[in-house]
């Protein structure tokens, strides 16, 4: 097989591109199968986990369009430990919010490597969350994200940064007791 | 619009029994009433004036159903005009929030100035002939009230000054604006309101919310696992920040003929600081500081500190020092609520303690909170569960503490029951009724300048 | 609620005409009022004592809109009770079936025993002063009736018996729950009840299935290329299994009064195994031999076979020897049927033959079986069909068989007619247009005890 | 059916001082009373017969909320059917087009010939012992009219001719249906019917859609610079052709008592030919021979050009020589309309002139338009806009030109005024009282006889 | 292009991965082209084809989650007899229910492969299924797939066992016409 | 790495497929990201894109099921100067029906290679398009996308023909102001 440079350097994106999107995938699974303790592996000890609240803004004026980390409100804002908190909390079979438990599908698409720095790959995916409760209670979580993932040459790739894009304005759901 | 009969609401509202008729919860019709009966004519919330410091800004509101804009205008002074072109009545302004000359009608170009006025009329010589009355067509503007720098406002002429709409509740409401220092208009509100869609009717958490201290122990049974008050762990992880050791009394507390309630601590002023941050200490440094001032400006006094709500959709917390959140639940639809959720921090704070305030609030409120994610699935499906047709035959039960209630003005004011009770809950619905039966403010306390009604 | 006038809905319900207009299934009034005037006040199916074999065992149901639980006790009795708490509404249990000592609220913690008592409230003294009626405040219980193992309710105090509201359908539907062999109360539920939406008034399945013979040939003309029967290609592909050669006689039959029906064959027992498990000998030799021991059984008597519906919403089928599922139509908006459907096989078949079973019913029924899911098609559109300005001027034809019908005891109990007619479904409208006028049971037969009204 | 008063609904509609309250765009009863007193009695748009060309086509179409299907029977005859079966309503047609020799239902296979005559019912004889009366049970069938190729029915046997109905706007109309060289009759429907939903109700596109001159330059602002017209950029990407330099008169055009309206130019035959395709000189040729051909065929007689509308819910545009494009509203409900945009071109032309309209309807128009999706966004959101509790306590304006409208028969037919003014929406209004409240045509114009009524 | 041993195995992944990636486009593809008979050749003569229903159950008790393949009523639990029966069934043009044929929309999400055994492959994946059908009928239906695939070196794969998890209590469609 | 002949055949078709999933997933980003003008540089001067309406038609004659490009309306039957047009409206940010831009999500998934021929590639792919505006409007547009796809040595990889198959009758949205 004759492969030239460039298609060496696909190959090599290719790879790694792989990689990352069994990485993904992993996660959706876990998280769809409820097991949050090894999701919570996956995620690094300094990760920012973020989800901005979107407002409407006049054409051009984008730097308004997501609530800011630094000083607003935004829908999630947090690290590692909040996070474990929230696993535990519906571990406790007691969190009525997810008792009984949802019926949730990730859905992960268009994974995209951005930027490879050292060990941390900045990468976009699109997901499209479905959440099904109860009798019939359905929403779809739909946006991107952009991740910072690192790669940890004993414990391999971990979450390290998480910026989430949710599609919407007023948030249509009651609550959001699911991860993205 | 038909209307419910007066004897029929007092049926499904028993309040002498301690029973409410599952239907006001879930009957359209009532629903509509509603609309005409309060939200037309009681005084609601607004935002804050930190919202809108420029002249020409503008941030969207609500009040019942309809969209409001918040406005300063050219020359300074506050605004809330229904967002509603007067011509065929698209939104004259459609971003959540900026700054603007004008707004322009985006269908057939009206235009308007900060001040509500119709100043531009397209084709005005050449189609209107000059003949149309600018001056009755501008956006339709709402009386407003600015307290400490929380802006409230009603459409109707006849209302009450807000003062008397708010009448002795004013000391329970009045700190939930002030610094943590104590100081009057002393906070400010960060950025981002937290906006969602529960489907639940707008008076399942308008009625309750602090005044429903039942719930928390079952309702929030799971969130003391992941510890997220202020001090971690160390309190056993319990939501709320550490509880003053001070002596004090804890109240549920209504005002009858208002509707106001909620569920407050009374004590003298005094209390020596009690650890709240203990993994930060900077933060900490500050509110020790805060609260030694605070003590000193209140030498003598009485503090009052917790949460309520103003009649009929304003709620907040202000348990401990330290939380000054507000919900607003806008009906939307008989089913739904938008629900809408204010932050305040002490406008003067350090940059620090106003991030560990907003984190603090978004692990605990609003939909993705760790605590009140519970409560919307409860508010939820306690809606269906009210329409059934057997289940409309078993009114809600709202005993908890009734005929346990007493009047002490040396306490505090208003009407008290010990900590725990639902009189908050049937105060709140005591006062829906009056709204719901009465023709006009001249029929309604305080405007009737009768003896106040009893309430529950 | 504004009550429909009884010559309103005479001339929409025209039974000597055979006409009943588009209005009744699309009508949002008349739904209310059939949730108050017949859900409210009928016997309806709630499920089997299998599901719930051991004690605190309970399994989610539904009577009309409304979810119930039935349940057996910690000593053993069954229970059928509506799943909401008398507090504030909130359901009591989320879960689809399990076991339990409690049924404890999510939201405020009153708990309820297993025989519907509410015997805890959290704050009990401190918060209610022991005041609270707590043997007033129990989960809302209806009154049952276990027929073969089969479970019925009724929320009317005042209904007649079970057996008196049955009357002599009795006959027909007992077979149901008989095994194999023919002896009563023999069936166990399948685990897993199928459970859907379809965007259509209950009344299109509920007064037509098994009582619309004439829908089979066209509606499941696709069908047969797939050959789900049991015999496979051996019949054509037919989707029923083979038809027994014994002389029988096919009849349309409904109960005057009572508003059930069906399509039933009688015949002598005595017929001869037919053919029907070809390629599989292990099923075929059980059957055979449940056969075999029926026919003993039932030696010298008459045999009804077939498959019909309790008035008002439950329908079963029962052809050949083998099927036994239940439909049941839950009213779930003017629009919206919640379809229920239940599968049952002898209880002590041996495991392949409820195999094969299971696997039949699910080749063929619910709406992912090849038959049914034409069904669904046909009853979805129906209904958007009636909503027309000018469709509703067209009333819709009841016409087959009319005037045809005929009693003959010697033959079978109830009205008759030959295959195929329409009298089952005018049968269950005239039952319908009693249940929507009668002020309550006293009016009604066979509470009223007056003559049998006619029926059509 | 509750009826709104007269005098209410006079009340809401206020022609006099140009004013219309937002209720009637959201009233749920007064929608109700439109799909009866209006959609079931006034002539419809339904098609062209270009799109049944063979005896056996059928094509989809819908009066109101209801699907009707256009027929070309076995002898080559039209008919207007509801799309309904008379058993029990399923549709008895479900493509959107296409040939056949019988409609055969799919629920139980009743079978209708192209002329609606209920041919085949299966067991006819067996069942229903040949009893039931065929002749009675055909498809409900419409009133037609074949207007120059376009087809119109009505429901109402009691609703006067077409032409009547259409009076003194046939000459607004006839243009429509002819040819690039102004023969009648001369159009095709290009195959493919633009359809979709938008969230509003049916009277904001259907009363203002060519009689609301004033949007265009707000609501389609940004359109120019896509420069989507034929001409490309050479006019400034004008929207629309290039306009004519001949002297011609602008009018605002209303029929009294009739409810049509639309924005028309007048002038004496004869014009030279406007340079248009600029780009696509074969195109060019066309239409110039075409000019040329028709100003021949009109020559000493006045033109008529431009775009209106039939009442209550058919709309066209015919700026310029080219464009004949037809939208009907259709209501889906109070907050929804179903579009549908019909595109026509000359028969005759060149197919490459056929495509290159084509193209530019696609551009132009519907709502993947460049033009029309902003229009689609003003309707939308003007419906909610009327909603509000407090909103619908302000009225909308209709006052552009009120009181400058005049009458001149020597320039053309009906009431105008110059070009701008709002007046064409008025009288569309003042017929929609008048179907309103008319119990039967008996009490309107032109059937009364009476006097015309004075229209705004 | 210097590939060592893990990139290696990762390749051999990859190429694995796209292999059953382009399988089971291909079977969305025949799907919704309504190409039924093709699609039948890549189902093997064995298949187990499963769906579910499920319930609402306790925090933790999964094993009552799913209704069983042993001895419980589910949506789909047949063999290629009956998907054959579909197939032909929609083919009269008479299947009411599909009658106008609906549109059909597989969108086919997270690829993973779970396991190699032989000849044997067990992959999870991801679906979003649109189905609209006459005016504006409109379905979604969201889960996940676990398949094991077979390669057969004569006839290429096979779909030789599928579960199917459909993330519903009470189905949210009226009747299910449609292969998963 | 052993590769053999036929692995070899499917590393060079899973290159290609890598290239064109980066390409399809960059477009997504771009046109999310609201960056139409660099959007349109991957858009060849030739293009044409091309969505028909569909129609319910008798099992078989699919020939009548969509709208013809050639002598029938549809809902996108255009050149590169109408594309170019519609962004410039965007852009003027007084484009109403997109002023307040939406929040738009382009999900793309069943990236599959039919075909290669020279320079030209011709590409399937399923969309999921979510679009949300203002406070809550939302939209889902779902459907195939079938692409030809051309390299140019200079330039890199150009949009040179889109056939777009929304699956729809009725348009279930009252505009489209998006791109597919
Ligand atoms: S609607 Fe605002 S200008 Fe017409
Ligand atoms: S709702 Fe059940 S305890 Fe309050
Ligand atoms: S509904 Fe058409 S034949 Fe019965
Ligand atoms: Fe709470
Ligand atoms: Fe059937
Ligand atoms: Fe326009």
């Amino acid at each position: 097989m004759a492969i030239d440079t460039k298609q060496e350097q696909l190959l090599e994106r290719l790879l790694l591109h792989f990689e990352i999107e069994e990485f993904l995938y992993r996660e959706a699974e876990l998280l769809d199968e409820r097991k949050y303790d090894e999701w919570l592996e996956m995620i690094a000890e300094d990760i920012h986990y973020y989800m901005p609240m979107r407002r409407n803004v006049k054409f051009g004026e984008w730097e308004r369009e997501n609530t800011s980390d630094e000083s607003e409100i935004s829908w999630f804002d947090e690290g590692k430990v909040t996070l474990a908190g929230r696993v535990r909390q519906i571990n406790t079979g007691l969190h009525w919010a997810e008792e009984p438990v949802s019926r949730v599908c990730h859905v992960v698409s268009n994974v995209q490597i951005l930027d490879v720095q050292g060990d941390e790959v900045r990468v976009k995916s699109r997901f499209i969350i479905y959440r099904n409760r109860l009798q019939d209670e359905t929403d779809f979580f739909v946006g991107k994200r952009e991740d910072i993932l690192r790669r940890d040459a004993q414990t391999g790739w971990k979450v390290a940064k998480r910026n989430i894009t949710l599609d919407q304005n007023v948030l249509l759901a009651k609550n959001v007791t699911i991860f993205f | 619009m038909v209307m419910f009969q007066a004897n029929t609401l007092r049926d499904m509202v028993d309040l002498e029994h301690g029973t409410i008729s599952r239907e006001v919860f879930v009957n359209e019709e009532i629903y509509q009433q509603e609309l005409e009966q309060i939200f037309a004519r009681a005084w609601l919330f607004i935002g804050h004036e930190s919202q809108v410091p420029k002249n020409g800004d503008y941030v969207q509101s609500k009040m019942g159903e309809e969209a409001v804009l918040l406005v300063r205008d050219r020359k300074g002074a506050l605004h809330v005009f229904l967002n509603t072109c007067r011509h065929r009545g698209m939104k004259v302004c459609r971003y959540d929030e900026g700054n603007t000359l004008l707004f322009t009608c985006p269908f057939h170009g009206w235009s308007y100035d900060t001040d509500g006025r119709l100043v531009g009329v397209p084709e005005f010589q050449s189609a209107y002939h000059g003949e149309l009355e600018k001056e009755k067509w501008g956006l339709p503007e709402a009386r407003i009230h600015n307290f400490y720098g929380s802006i409230w406002a009603t459409w109707d002429p006849d209302a009450p000054s807000f003062e008397e709409y708010l009448g002795d509740f004013e000391q329970y409401l009045r700190p939930l604006f002030q610094g943590d220092d104590g100081r009057d208009n002393g906070v400010e509100l960060i950025g981002g309101v937290h906006k969602w869609y529960m489907p639940s009717n707008w008076k399942f958490p308008s009625t309750s919310f602090q005044s429903d201290g039942a719930h928390g122990s079952i309702t929030h049974r799971s969130v003391n696992v992941a510890a997220i008050g202020p001090q971690g762990d160390a309190d056993g992880g319990d939501r709320h920040p550490v509880r003053s050791k001070w002596p004090r009394v804890h109240l549920e507390v209504a005002m009858p003929g208002l509707g106001h309630s909620g569920h407050f601590t009374v004590e003298e002023a005094g209390a020596p600081y009690t650890e709240t941050w203990q993994t930060q200490p900077e933060i900490e440094d500050y509110y020790r500081e805060a609260h030694e001032a605070k003590m000193k400006r209140f030498a003598g006094q009485k503090l009052i500190t917790g949460g309520g709500g103003v009649f009929p959709n304003m709620v907040y917390q202000g348990g401990g020092v330290i939380r000054k959140p507000i919900a607003v639940w806008h009906p939307a639809g008989v089913y739904t609520t938008e629900c809408w959720r204010f932050y305040f921090v002490d406008r003067n704070a350090p940059q620090e303690v106003k991030d560990a305030m907003r984190r603090y609030y978004m692990r605990y409120a609003g939909p993705v909170g760790l605590t009140e994610s519970d409560d919307m699935e409860n508010w939820n499906y306690a809606t269906p569960a009210s329409k059934g047709t057997i289940a409309r035959r078993y009114p809600y039960n709202y005993q908890m503490g009734l005929g346990h209630e007493y009047v002490d003005p040396s306490i505090a004011p208003g009407r008290l029951t010990p900590h725990r009770a639902e009189q908050g809950q049937r105060n709140r619905f005591a006062r829906w009724l009056e709204f719901m039966q009465a023709n006009n403010w001249g029929d309604m306390y305080p405007r009737s300048g009768g003896p106040k009604p009893l309430g529950y």
